[in-house]
């Protein structure tokens, strides 16, 4: 008996138990039940972490093991990213249960039961190594993920943040199975590793091997909130409750980018090996605009969750650079990047949360100055806006080197201004709020964020308002906490660093799974420097020179009114691009498709 | 956006897509034997004693697809109950009070007859599909959608009330997690008397006068399959039905 | 490629799933779209019946030619006697 | 023959996105993204087909008869099933959203302007 399929079998079962004896549980019995199971996830992702950093786990369904070297089963490939995510992945759905505790009424057990299978489909997701089986997770984590977003379906926010969300995210699902199944018709396989050695003996540089990886990956970076596909994310992030939100924003957009990776470098790496340069290209021109227009859109919001939302999406941005650059160090990057990010995020949508719950609202403005009340949560809410600045010792200052480092080598470095602007931006946007809300400083012209969206929010929970209960802000202190102890750590460090080489080891995945041999390269020792130590702390710093200017534009006189119109032009476009309606997304949707694979295929040929 | 130019969008992009679909197609083989497919058509019936091998890559060989696929129809349920829980929860006694009791349609008796009448045979039917999944086409999946529409005929032919009765939502919902339940259950029994999640560790019967009991765990999994779908769906259709039916009530 | 019954009868089918496909999106009412929508999954069912997916060609009969659309009319008829609602509480304002 | 299977896949994906597209009427796009859906089944089916070959249900024939592919039959029963269930929770949705707003036209729910 071997513990593989624990992740995804558990929480499953423990929510059809939970459904079946909602009527008799009592609510804390079930959170119990919830939390406990959750953690024993955990656990047991945690111990694979530290199994597969020697080997890998294979593990076939069923005992199908290959007849003949060909796979008949479905098999989960459990390598150190993997683990690494589906621990990452529970530890944030304890995390929302915890916060959760005193948090709205639940009806039933069926919020505990939705979570507990989206816990289960992102594990899933992690874990897999066969691609129809990654679409049927991926399908299970959007139906549940829509359902939670939607669940106070009583106000209207949170029933069209979840119809974008459902629409989008079901389109871009039957988009990668038409990838799938063209792939199919002609490796006649569904396991990655399969496909993949089909492919490279095959096909390589096959025109149709492009268009599979386009259909693909554009089905996947719908979830990933790539632009132009990330309407959706502000939309569902804004409206979401809270706790679900901790897990859209700090680990369900991820496994979108982190869906695409795992293809890409079992699938598709061997037969596009010719190229290889065009795919970094358009992964590194998604990731700018993404990283662009989430800024952009962060900077504009006056709805405070609707602001971390477009900060999920510049930060995105940046994780698609990583991954986009084809190396293992940069994927290390990426992958601290989504560590850091994930849990600072998390703390952010507490500390936003916490204050929905005492000031029945989320909206920069009408809470100026109220949040004096709630010093700690301020705290939290002004260490979160340095964190996701990338200052030193938090998760994504580590991830950010690793990245720069790597386009330093390949002489891009100009796009560490990219990253910078992306970091200026949120974070100096979350400085804003922070300083508006907490410190009640500003000028009250909220004609500044005219156009910006003021979606009424209610309060989720019952009772007393005037007091935080400990379980709500425990949580954003841990996650804080552990952002800065985890990546301070030079032993994980190190396993991220292995486990993105072995991710981008083809032959090395291809053996385990087919030949069931251990046969990885070895991973060249890397040596750490950061690069950026200087230039975070720079970002930080203009960071809260530009919080400070748009809270007193008046200061600068009549040259500071003409550099807001100038920084203000963007902004018409961009709200004219967010309206909001489906109809728009879709064609976004279907006019990048055509657009990035028409970039490849015009490049490729 | 202005409506011509999300059109305009739409169109330039319409164009590039079908290129693409079209560029892939191309290059598609045409009719060709698969060696997946050959493998799974040839082993299915000497290793695991199932005719139908598409119950048995479904049950079986990608039993795990089915289990999340289950779980899929399983989380949709309760998010619709979840969506449209106002009629279920806040407002359910005052809502039970407003739908005006009686038939649903002005029926005739010949209609009431004919609908009660055909309740039996449907239900005979749908188990009949269910549990001969693993010899002739259809299974768990088709029989359970069929027996989740005889409480519709009862609907049809008798009242609202009845129907109300018959499927009494915490009874279906139970019945549901202990489809989806059995399902997994199912798997770990594999799990812990075999090694691997969802292995054929049942008896597998004889292969050459196949019953509806061959198959080892793929008709306990059809089964459980059955139980799943028919109160999923039902859960689903009644709960659109009372949305239609309560708002009647108290217009 | 040798033009057989089968080939006949498998290239209307498709025509037909083609062109059922295209009126379903193009009716712009969402009453006559159900009907269109429970004959284009018959359509469609004949079509892996002769494809030879028995298994297939069942699902879809019950839940794209009977449950989906059921689902949809159900759907619909509570959304038209809200609007007719919402029409006829305009009215009385107007009135008074 | 498969290739003009291929084909209906083909423009059922691009009729549906532009029924979507074009959509006044909630349930009128739900219905259109269950066409898109359709697209895929026709491409699974076409992928599966060959001719000549009966379907692989080996009850009263013999194992070597040329049959069509399974596995691509059991993804579409997976496929239909999804479908179904995604139809259902966007209806629910829908059902909510006109009792709330009021209306189903997807361009005047425009709450995320901006």
């Amino acid at each position: 008996m071997h513990f593989a399929p624990f992740p995804v079998v558990i929480p499953l079962l423990a929510a059809a138990l939970l459904t079946a004896l909602s009527g008799i549980l009592p609510r804390r019995l079930i959170d119990l039940i919830a939390c406990l199971t959750s953690a024993s996830v955990l656990v047991v992702c945690c111990y694979f972490v530290h199994v597969t950093e020697r080997t890998p786990i294979v593990y076939w369904f069923g005992g199908w093991a290959p007849v003949h070297g060909f796979p008949i089963g479905i098999s989960f490939v459990i390598d150190t990213m993997g683990a690494g995510l589906a621990a990452f992945v529970s530890l944030l759905v304890l995390g929302a249960f915890v916060f959760s505790w005193y948090y709205f009424e639940s009806i039933k057990s069926l919020y505990h039961a939705l979570m507990l299978v989206f816990l289960a489909g992102m594990c899933g997701l992690a874990l897999t190594g066969d691609l129809f089986n990654l679409f049927v997770w991926f399908e299970l984590m959007s139906a549940a993920g829509v359902a939670l977003c939607g669940y106070k379906s009583e106000e209207t926010g949170p029933l069209q943040g979840a119809i974008n969300f459902g629409v989008t995210n079901t389109l871009g699902a039957y988009l990668s199975l038409t990838g799938i199944a063209i792939l199919y018709s002609q490796t006649q396989a569904l396991n990655m590793a399969q496909v993949g050695a089909s492919l490279a003996s095959k096909n390589p540089g096959n025109v149709f091997v492009l268009i599979a990886f386009i259909f693909i990956a554009s089905g996947f970076m719908v979830k990933a909130a790539a632009f132009p596909f990330h309407f959706w994310l502000a939309d569902a992030h804004a409206v979401a409750p809270t706790p679900v939100c901790i897990l859209f924003s700090g680990v369900m957009v991820e496994l979108g980018l982190y869906a695409v990776a795992r293809i890409y470098w079992t699938v598709f790496a061997g037969a596009l090996e010719p190229y290889a340069a065009t795919v970094r290209q358009l992964f590194l021109i998604i990731g700018v605009l993404t990283a662009l227009v989430g800024g952009v859109g962060c900077f504009s919001q006056r709805h405070l969750k609707r602001l971390l939302a477009f900060s999920t999406i510049s930060h995105m941005g940046v994780m698609t650079i990583g991954f986009g650059l084809l190396d293992a160090g940069a994927l290390a990057g990426s992958a601290l990047y989504v560590l850091g990010h994930g849990m600072v995020k998390a703390a952010l949508f507490i500390c936003a949360g916490i204050l929905l719950n005492r000031f029945q609202s989320v909206d920069e403005f009408e809470l100026q100055g109220v949040g004096k009340r709630a010093k700690w949560t301020g705290i939290l809410m002004l260490i979160g806006a340095i964190g996701l600045a990338g200052v030193p010792t938090f998760g994504n200052f580590f991830g950010e080197s690793k990245i720069e480092d790597a386009l330093d080598d390949l002489g891009l470095s100009w796009l560490d201004t990219v990253i910078m602007i992306s970091g200026i931006l949120t974070a100096g946007a979350v400085l804003r709020v922070w300083a508006r809300v907490f410190m009640g400083w500003g000028e009250r012209r909220p004609d500044q964020a005219a156009g910006a969206p003021k979606i009424p929010m209610q309060r989720e929970t019952e009772g007393q308002p005037d007091r935080t209960p400990w379980t709500m802000w425990t949580p954003a202190f841990c996650l804080l906490a552990l952002s800065v102890g985890i990546a301070l750590s030079t032993p994980l460090r190190q396993s991220i660093e292995s486990a993105a080489h072995h991710m981008q080891d083809v032959g090395g995945y291809q053996t385990l799974v087919l030949q069931g041999r251990v046969q990885f390269k070895s991973v060249p020792a890397a040596e750490e420097h950061f690069p950026s130590f200087w230039r975070e702390l720079l970002t930080a710093a203009i960071a809260a020179a530009l919080a400070a200017w748009a809270l007193f534009p008046g200061t600068l006189g009549t040259a500071g009114d003409a550099a807001v119109r100038v920084f203000c032009a963007p902004l018409r476009p961009f709200r004219a691009i967010h309206s909001g309606r489906i109809g728009d997304y879709v064609a976004w949707f279907i006019f990048g498709i055509a657009a990035y694979g028409g970039f490849l295929l015009l490049r490729a040929a | 956006m202005k409506y011509p130019l999300r059109l305009g969008l739409f169109l330039v992009g319409a164009i590039g897509l079908a290129i693409l679909y079209g560029l892939a197609i191309a290059r598609m083989p045409g009719e060709h034997e698969s060696l997946y497919g050959r493998l799974i058509n040839q082993l299915s019936q000497p290793q695991q004693h199932i005719r139908d091998a598409v119950t048995a890559v479904n049950f079986d060989y990608r039993g795990f697809d089915t289990l999340g696929e289950e779980f899929i129809l399983f989380i949709s349920v309760t998010g619709a109950i979840v969506l449209l829980r106002e009629t279920y929860e806040k407002k359910k006694e005052e809502q039970m009070d407003a739908i005006t009791p009686g038939r649903a349609v002005s029926q005739t008796d010949a209609v009431r007859t004919w609908t009660l009448a055909l309740t039996g045979p449907t239900v005979v039917f749908g188990v009949y599909i269910v549990i001969h999944g693993q010899l002739t086409p259809g299974g768990g999946f088709q029989g359970g959608v069929v027996l989740a529409t005889a409480p519709l005929l009862i609907y049809l032919g008798e009242s609202f009330e009845v129907f109300k009765r018959v499927t009494s939502t915490p009874l279906i919902e139970i019945t549901e997690a202990i489809g989806a339940g059995g399902y997994a259950i199912i798997g770990i029994i594999g799990w812990l008397a075999g090694s691997w999640f969802l292995q054929n560790v049942f008896p597998l019967g004889d292969q050459n006068n196949p019953s509806v009991f061959t198959g080892g765990t793929v008709p306990a999994i059809n089964l459980a399959t059955g139980i799943e779908v028919t109160a999923g769906f039902t859960l689903l259709l009644s709960a659109f039905l009372q949305q239609t039916l309560a708002d009647r009530g108290d217009s | 490629m040798s033009f057989d019954v089968n080939t006949i009868l498998q290239l209307s089918v498709l025509a037909l799933v083609a062109v059922a496909g295209t009126l379903v999106v193009l009716t712009r009412d969402p009453f006559s779209q159900t009907i269109g929508l429970s004959f284009f999954g018959l359509m469609l069912a004949l079509m892996f019946f002769i494809l030879q997916a028995p298994d297939v060609a069942l699902s879809q009969i019950v839940v794209g030619a009977v449950a989906l659309p059921l689902m949809v009319l159900l759907a619909l008829a509570r959304i038209r006697r809200q609007e007719f609602r919402r029409e006829q509480k305009k009215g009385q304002e107007e009135k008074s | 023959m498969t290739y003009v299977a291929l084909g209906v896949a083909a423009w059922l994906f691009v009729i549906g996105a532009y029924g979507m597209v074009t959509s006044k009427h909630l349930v009128h796009l739900c219905i259109c993204l269950i066409v898109v859906q359709t697209s895929t089944y026709v491409l699974l089916s076409a992928i599966g087909f060959r001719a000549g070959a009966t379907a692989p249900v080996f009850y009263d024939i013999s194992l070597s008869t040329p049959a069509v592919d399974s596995v691509v039959q059991a993804l579409m029963l997976t496929d239909i099933v999804v479908e179904a269930t995604v139809a259902a929770l966007l209806l629910a949705l829908i059902v909510q959203i006109d009792k709330r707003t009021g209306t189903v036209d997807p361009n005047k729910i425009d709450l995320m302007k901006g």
